[in-house]
């Protein structure tokens, strides 16, 4: 195989792997196990995976709620989310951040965020800290197209800008913020727009296209590396699924949810010769790592106490 | 012309609302996904479509909207803000604190700010930490400001009202746990009451209880199951907090507890101990509170169950106060 | 005179009235008389005298804490502003405003703010109201270079874009945010960008010329009352006194305080022949006015608690 | 090595951050203003001369520059910012509250936040409403976070020095009237104590008088000119709060009177008054609290004196309560 190919049957197979994680999550989570809100990014797989693939080791990865697969992408081993989300010992945190707030920094993931907008801000103070200890560390955070109206995000923009300060900004612009249509809730509906205007150089591209996002990336990289600061990306995806579970998408205009799936980017590679057995694999590993999920203890609840401070 | 009406909390904050935008022509409604998709509870359905362009959806921008409602309210609207969790207050405190709570005194009562902020806290089951606390007291620290916090179907109704039709701003503070409950009869289309009072949801002589919020059906249980004889005094209204109603029952009682679900440091139960202790009543034992331990809110159940107040723990303080 | 002369000498007139007004608060505040927090405008007038001379009675203006010359060109009697910083039973507020957070809504003048960038939403707010009140309402709201890194401003504008509303944002760019050079906090200077981005039609302006300022306010005026909502004027002007008083401005590079007082919005019209006439009849109307403030009994303390709720 | 050095309350601070960029290494120092001016205050002063890049300003951005206070100490960093004025904190609270308060405890001490927060407070004469709020009882609700209010230079120094060695979020409240007070002898370069802990100001046995922030010198001088014998303990640090200290004390005494200059309801004074009466000791008379009144602060001086508490309300409070 050529290495392009190889590369598309690699990001292929993160994706299976995000989407059986969503997918187990959610049987989980009908299921009872997992208790709670849950935000599945089933459909916007490509923009973790192609993102993650070109991060480094020091690199630091801020996410929203919507961050299960972002944390896989980054290298968490599922059944330590899975974990997580179940509430046993052997979660990331215990089962303290549970499905939106979970962090392992150990694996570069700095953790989901459930107030919309404040890993932005929070994503640029690792970068600011990059400029000092000679990590070589570019943060990267993700957030919807909705964030974009929560003024801390234009402040951490405008910040990284002025600093120069290695982050790179993704947006997934998804079209919903909820229940509500970005476009509805703006004029101008190039949110790219807003980076340009303060100076950062800015990208729209097919989010559903891990090679389109792990190209920008790529490129936000260097950009940090040579000094000159920040880059945002606003990666066109959709999620099909609902919003949180139960969300029945009545907003939706008929036939658009039935055209997202045609387009959802495993979708895209239906014709791969892969495609069964990168299926295959995925589901098998996330159901070894469900058991061993399900098999290990709850966390105790005598630790609840413990951590407020050092 | 008052009727009555099987209603859910939900519906009965429904309810309350569509009688405001239909009462009230300088009402507003808005907030995120409040308007089409009738909020992510479901409260504001169908508000859109039977009161138009007056219930709208808005960005992701607390401070836009806090602020928006405090200019429209200057200019003698009446607006209705939903800020979808407490916890999203803190993006945008600023206009709550700094700017509605001003409105009127530095004015010299030139101007007012005649809004209310419906917003619902607390933990359930599986929330995340920043989507599980208990925000009443930072709110009722501030001068200005107004705070309810309705628990019963009734309530809900009638303190959406009052809330809206008051001259000042008001926050009422709802709990998302309760919104999809039984349904009860509500009687709807009564007077419109002023701000303020309490509720008392049990009497006796033994102690007094003062609490706020869901946690109530945790301290009707413990009475209940504890056979304690308890004057319980829910109140509904935090600001104007009803303190003589409280005094009048320690004063009989000569016990107090105090029971909410924030965590106990800094949390109001401190201000109703320090009232009634100021006021030189004579107690039979000293005061307790019992709320949630400081802590962050774990989303793992059997976490938060070790953090937050339980029946149990309510039952223990009331056995101890009065044993 | 032809009538673009006698508007250049109205212009000027409301410039003196004000340059006269806060050199008599400098005085009052070096004397002990006014106490605390001053922000003056000295050479930012022309900003609020050509914007304040195209705003009808319903219009809102909501201004910042520099914002003395805002009230007294929106029509409030110096007598009132001057009383209110002595904390005067006159004053606006009877002296709960003071220098930076008072209102005198009777005049259109709906207050300072002395939280930067928060006039914003709530202008957006009253224009909202204007939607539903039938008043024709255009809500106007000055702010600085520096609060345009606030969210909440981003915030304000995007609303403001989405539903529509009638609102002018102007934007006083006077180069510094107290001590702090705004092109240093910035990327991109061109501030206006920023609204651009959101689709809100943008200028930029000589904000030391009147004329230029109710051009651009007259047509941000008539585009809101055709229903297409905010516009953005980004107002070029320079402060000539410190940020606050006691600054002694060594932030400033050699020769710009001089420059600026040389392109100063009066230094500009020194060749009028009204010129000293106009300042001739703002001094004895602005000395009348203090004389009258400070005759005025002092609040009385026992009213401090009136007022907080309805 | 100590040493001492005459220095204002101001010099003290700005002693104690070049300690702290001096000798570590991963301190920043950051906020609108702080760097090539100086601070507002000038309490930065010559820092960024001295230190470099390490200290820089920044944009009107308290949510950015809050944020990324977080992350940078996420990172190991040890990020000292300003927020210019406690008011100021309310457009960025959440990255306190929701945000840094977290790290922590929800990554299961996997991450933390050693970040200080240096912000000033109170009303001085002819400051606006929102310039004139004192807010610490809104922290001290807020588990995760902790705070202290110095007054004096010698604790300016010591508790600016604890906080930004400490590994947990720190807000240091300071108070702008003390900036630029007399000279005191203070003891610099000494160890770093850890937080905690309380001063004695006075030592007296008829009652327990427990305040922080600047109104202590009302306090001194109410004490000093009433002739009461009072325990005067200042919590100096608020969280973690020497309840230990208080009870100790009030043991002794009998009596407990709590002054703080933020407005009573609500206000830490609450708190304290609780956790002692909840203790059980017994009082010789009902414990009192002085604050200012439950009131927006209004400009005019006149106004704000009739609001805020006076040497005079504190004096008659010790008098009646002892007497
Ligand atoms: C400050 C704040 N406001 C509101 C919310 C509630 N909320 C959670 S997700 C969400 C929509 C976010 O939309 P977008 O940014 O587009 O992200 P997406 O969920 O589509 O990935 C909202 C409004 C929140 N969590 N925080
Ligand atoms: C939220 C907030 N942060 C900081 C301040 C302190 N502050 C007052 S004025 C000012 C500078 C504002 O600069 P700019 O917006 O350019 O207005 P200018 O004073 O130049 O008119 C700052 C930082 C404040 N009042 N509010
Ligand atoms: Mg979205
Ligand atoms: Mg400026």
């Amino acid at each position: 195989m050529e290495p392009q190919m190889n590369q598309q049957l690699a990001d292929l197979h993160q994706m299976w792997r995000i989407r059986i994680l969503e997918e187990t999550i959610l049987q989980l989570r009908l299921a009872g196990d997992v208790v709670g809100s849950v935000h599945l990014e089933n459909g916007q797989e490509a923009v973790a995976v192609g993102a993650c693939r070109m991060l480094r080791r020091p690199d630091a990865v801020f996410s929203t709620y919507r961050g299960h697969g972002w944390a896989l992408a980054r290298g968490v081993p599922p059944e330590k989310i899975l974990a997580e989300l179940l509430y046993r010992q052997t979660g990331v945190n215990g089962g303290r951040g549970g499905s939106a707030h979970f962090s392992a920094p150990e694996y570069g993931f700095y953790g989901e965020n459930s107030i919309v907008g404040a890993g932005a801000p929070i994503a640029v103070g690792a970068a600011l800290a990059a400029r000092f200890d000679g990590s070589g560390r570019v943060a990267l955070t993700v957030f919807g197209d909705g964030a974009m109206n929560q003024g801390g995000v234009t402040e951490a923009m405008n910040l990284a800008a002025a600093l120069d300060l290695p982050v790179v900004f993704v947006c997934e612009n998804n079209k919903y913020s909820e229940l509500t249509p970005i476009n509805d809730m703006v004029r101008n509906p190039d949110l790219s727009a807003r980076a340009h205007a303060l100076g950062i150089p800015a990208v729209r591209l097919d989010g559903n296209d891990p090679a389109q996002v792990a190209a920008a990336v790529g490129l936000a990289i260097t950009t940090a590396e040579h000094g000159r600061g920040p880059t945002f990306i606003e990666a066109f995806t959709r999620r099909i699924t609902g919003h949180y579970i139960g969300d029945a998408q009545t907003y939706r205009p008929a036939g658009e949810l039935e055209a997202d799936e045609k387009d959802e980017p495993l979708a895209r590679l239906r014709h791969l010769p892969g495609f069964d057995e990168a299926e295959r694999r995925a589901r098998a590993e996330i159901a070894a790592a469900t058991e061993r999920a399900l098999a290990a203890p709850l966390t105790d609840p005598s630790t609840a106490r413990e951590h407020l401070y050092v | 012309m008052s009727e009555t009406a099987k209603l859910t909390y939900g519906g009965a904050i429904n309810a309350a609302l569509a009688r405001c935008l239909d009462q009230m022509p300088e009402t507003l409604l808005f907030g995120e996904d409040v308007a089409l998709p009738g909020g992510v509870f479901g409260v504001t359905r169908g508000l859109r479509k039977a009161y138009g362009e007056r219930v709208f959806d808005t960005p992701i921008s607390e401070t836009a909207m806090l602020g928006a409602a405090v200019g429209a309210a200057m200019m003698g609207r009446r607006p209705i803000v939903e800020i979808m969790w407490a916890d999203f207050m803190l993006v945008a405190f600023d206009q709550i604190v700094n700017q509605a709570a001003n409105v009127r005194y530095v004015s010299e009562g030139r101007l007012s700010a005649p809004m209310t902020i419906r917003t619902q806290q607390g933990n359930a089951p599986g929330a995340c930490a920043q989507h599980s606390q208990n925000l009443e007291a930072l709110l009722l620290h501030v001068p200005g400001i107004r705070v309810a916090m309705p628990v019963q179907a009734q309530d809900a109704y009638d303190i959406t009202l009052s809330a809206v039709a008051n001259d000042d701003p008001v926050v009422v503070i709802e709990n998302r746990t309760l919104y999809a409950g039984a349904k009860a009869e509500v009687q709807i289309g009564g007077p419109v009451a002023p701000i303020g009072g309490h509720r008392l949801r049990r009497a006796g002589d033994d102690v007094t209880v003062v609490t706020w919020g869901a946690i109530i059906s945790s301290v009707e249980a413990a009475v209940d199951s504890t056979g304690v004889s308890a004057d319980v005094i829910e109140a509904v209204w935090l600001n104007p907090f009803d303190t003589e109603a409280v005094l009048a029952s320690v004063r009989r009682t000569g016990r107090l507890l105090v029971v909410h679900e924030a965590n106990l440091t800094g949390g109001f139960g401190a201000e109703v101990v320090a009232r009634v202790v100021e006021s030189g009543v004579s107690l039979r034992s000293a005061p307790r509170r019992v709320g949630a331990l400081d802590s962050r809110i774990p989303a793992a159940v059997q976490l938060a169950q070790a953090v937050l107040p339980q029946t149990s723990t309510v039952a223990a303080a009331l056995v101890e106060i009065t044993g």
